[in-house]
């Protein structure tokens, strides 16, 4: 059942501002090496190998203004940032000088995660069995992992924009 | 050998200890009796009788052993010499005291969460301390998932750190710390808290200003100074206000700017600095705090020394 | 994919690429042509057709490589886009050249044969070195057991260090230190060392001296110094000759005495040295080698000042 108050609180919107910033500060450190290292700068010059490798796009519709609703979009929100923790980790030993900042945004990933499922919890709205997550890409090359980093980090940080002004819609109704 | 009846006593408390030495030791024959010794100092005949099976036997109490370490050697004495046989270590001291000041600070940059504590007086004793950690949820009323316990490095008696990839940053943790030694336990009081809210920002930076030039005219406005400054590149996410202090070289007291920087969601920026003495040099400094959610303040910047 | 002639190569020479797009890759058929890139940079039209399987394929030649590293990109031109399909890392250096000034002393404090060596002008390539070496006899005619490899921790390139568990410190060696890359291998010249003849002392203590008294008299010698000299505790069972050497502060000659102490097998002692200006400071050093086996002097131990 939902609980009573519809929005969220806004000390949840300014920590999860917070969390956000974070990763993509994150995001944005290994999309400049990736780009100066190995002259991937561009997400769209990687759509074929994208299409070739099958990374998955989680589905955010819940967090769409026009169709928002708070513990949907929460649910899709958490089931969402749960995949890109697996694509994350599948990207493991893209390269030894990216690897710290690789492990430090799987970190902020999963805390950002774990911040969404207690904002779940306090509203009493989690899900009562957890999804089973698709089958994930392999990415056996480190070319394609390199270029599936670049297309995963670009398409985690729209994924996060459109989540962050759900939140702050959700927090002023 | 010898049997104590421990090893390990408070200071102060009495041990008793038996010595048997069999009888197939080819010196027993010749042997007046057992001497026991402490360190080198001989101690009172203890109570002694030899078996019929010629195993010879003492005991001995020591009512207030007042030594921290010492060594209790059973001797046999024969004629002319005293033959050490066996030796035992005798240690006393106290059971430790609830380490206190116990406080723990997250470190962005190391990615680490530091505790600190002050333990209590000296137990005599080998005593160790383990920083001890639940994940956890609201007010920590439950516990849930155990943290591996840290143990603190050698030559970092009272610090331990724990990695950040051990908890969530952003839920709450209930943490203490626990001495231990031979003779008890004790813990210092819970804390409850969620690392985010004990994190110590990186100082910012104060970089060289340019005199400010007045509009129009190449001379610097009297009395102004252009600060350049610069939120620490590991807190750049984190909402923050800063404070700025001056003072004359030299001077005891700083004059405080409480807010200098407050909801500038900016990293770096200027700032003009007036109603300062004409051509007098000032030292100044910055520190930073996240805000409007809590932390620890940042220490102060480096000095910066520049002259209106 | 891409197939290379190779992946590393001498710097400046040429390189040949190839690379095959099979055609169950949906867009090969809107595909106008493959594209070639160094790095950044759009590299000139490779050679290519299309198979009758539809595979593409292209070849391409850089005459001259001479970036050290960099990443040569295979894309599929579209209309209206470029595509990355394949990339590979390209390195280009030198095979190392021979590491020379390759020496080795015994520190029998650590109790480590350590070999120091400079490598030869830089490969641009990851380039090991590792330190060989064999039991030997002789002057090291016939090779014995094989000493494990010794290779340099990281942060310390030119240097590694054996310990004195894997040979025999009075036994005959052969060692030498070999540079490895993936362009070639080189090795230094071997030398054939008896460990102990390579010993470098911990250099000995010089005390401070009181000024020499008159016999029979308070006041002390006009012109000497009574020196207490040490030998370090862990060359004392090495026979050794030792030098004296002396100055002004801040003059820049020493005046050297050699030997100061010769077949002297005590390890300390007094020695007056007089001949000296009155009233005046002195700066004193000391320094010992094994003797008369051979050794390496040690450094000069720490200045005493003086005055007379």
């Amino acid at each position: 059942p939902l609980s009573s108050h519809n929005s969220l609180p806004q000390s949840f919107l300014l920590q999860s501002q917070e969390q956000v910033r974070k990763i993509q500060m994150d995001m944005e450190e290994l999309q400049q090496r990736l780009c100066a290292d190995y002259s991937l700068c561009h997400p769209e010059e990687l759509i074929l190998v994208g299409q070739y490798l099958g990374i998955p796009r989680p589905p955010l519709k819940n967090c769409y203004s026009q169709d928002l609703r708070l513990a949907a979009c929460l649910n899709q929100l958490h089931d969402g940032l749960q995949l890109y923790q697996e694509l994350l980790k599948a990207l493991q030993g893209i390269s030894p000088e990216l690897a710290p900042t690789l492990d430090t945004l799987q970190l902020d990933v999963a805390d950002f995660t774990a911040t969404i499922w207690l904002q779940m919890e306090d509203l009493q709205v989690t899900p009562k069995i957890m999804p089973i997550l698709g089958t994930l890409p392999s990415f056996s090359s480190s070319f394609w992992r390199r270029a599936g980093g670049i297309l995963i980090f670009d398409r985690l940080q729209a994924f996060l924009e459109t989540a962050y002004r759900a939140l702050r819609h959700l927090s002023q109704v | 050998g010898i049997s104590l009846s421990a090893s390990v006593i408070p200071l102060g408390a009495s041990i008793t200890a038996s010595c048997t030495i069999n009888p197939n030791c080819t010196l027993t024959e010749k042997a007046i009796r057992i001497v026991w010794r402490l360190d080198l100092e001989q101690l009172p005949e203890g109570w002694q009788h030899q078996r019929e099976d010629g195993t010879l036997e003492s005991n001995i109490t020591l009512p207030h052993l007042n030594l921290t370490h010492a060594v209790l050697s059973c001797c046999l004495l024969l004629p002319g010499t005293l033959q050490v046989i066996e030796q035992a270590e005798l240690q006393a001291g106290y059971p430790p005291q609830p380490p206190n000041n116990f406080s723990c600070i997250m470190n962005l940059t190391a990615q680490v969460l530091t505790c600190q504590w002050k333990s209590g007086p000296s137990t005599h004793l080998t005593t160790i301390f383990t920083v001890k950690s639940y994940k956890s949820k609201g007010n920590c009323q439950s516990l849930e998932e155990p943290i591996p316990d840290c143990i603190p490095r050698a030559g970092e008696e009272n610090q331990c750190s724990i990695p950040r990839s051990q908890f969530h940053m952003y839920q709450k943790i209930e943490i203490w710390v626990k001495a231990e030694n031979m003779l008890g336990e004790a813990e210092s009081p819970h804390l409850c808290i969620n690392p985010m809210e004990v994190v110590k920002l990186e100082p910012p930076i104060l970089q060289a200003a340019k005199a400010m030039l007045d509009p129009g005219s190449s001379l610097p406005q009297p009395g102004c100074l252009q600060l350049q400054w610069k939120k620490a590149r590991q807190n750049k996410h984190l909402e923050q206000t800063c404070d700025l202090r001056y003072q004359h070289p030299g001077e005891l007291n700083w004059v405080l700017m409480s807010p200098f920087l407050s909801f500038s969601p900016q990293n770096e920026g200027e700032h003009s600095l007036c109603g300062l003495h004409f051509g007098t040099r000032y030292v100044l400094q910055m520190r930073c705090i996240r805000w409007p959610m809590s932390g620890h303040w940042s220490d102060w910047s480096p000095s910066l020394e520049l002259t209106t």
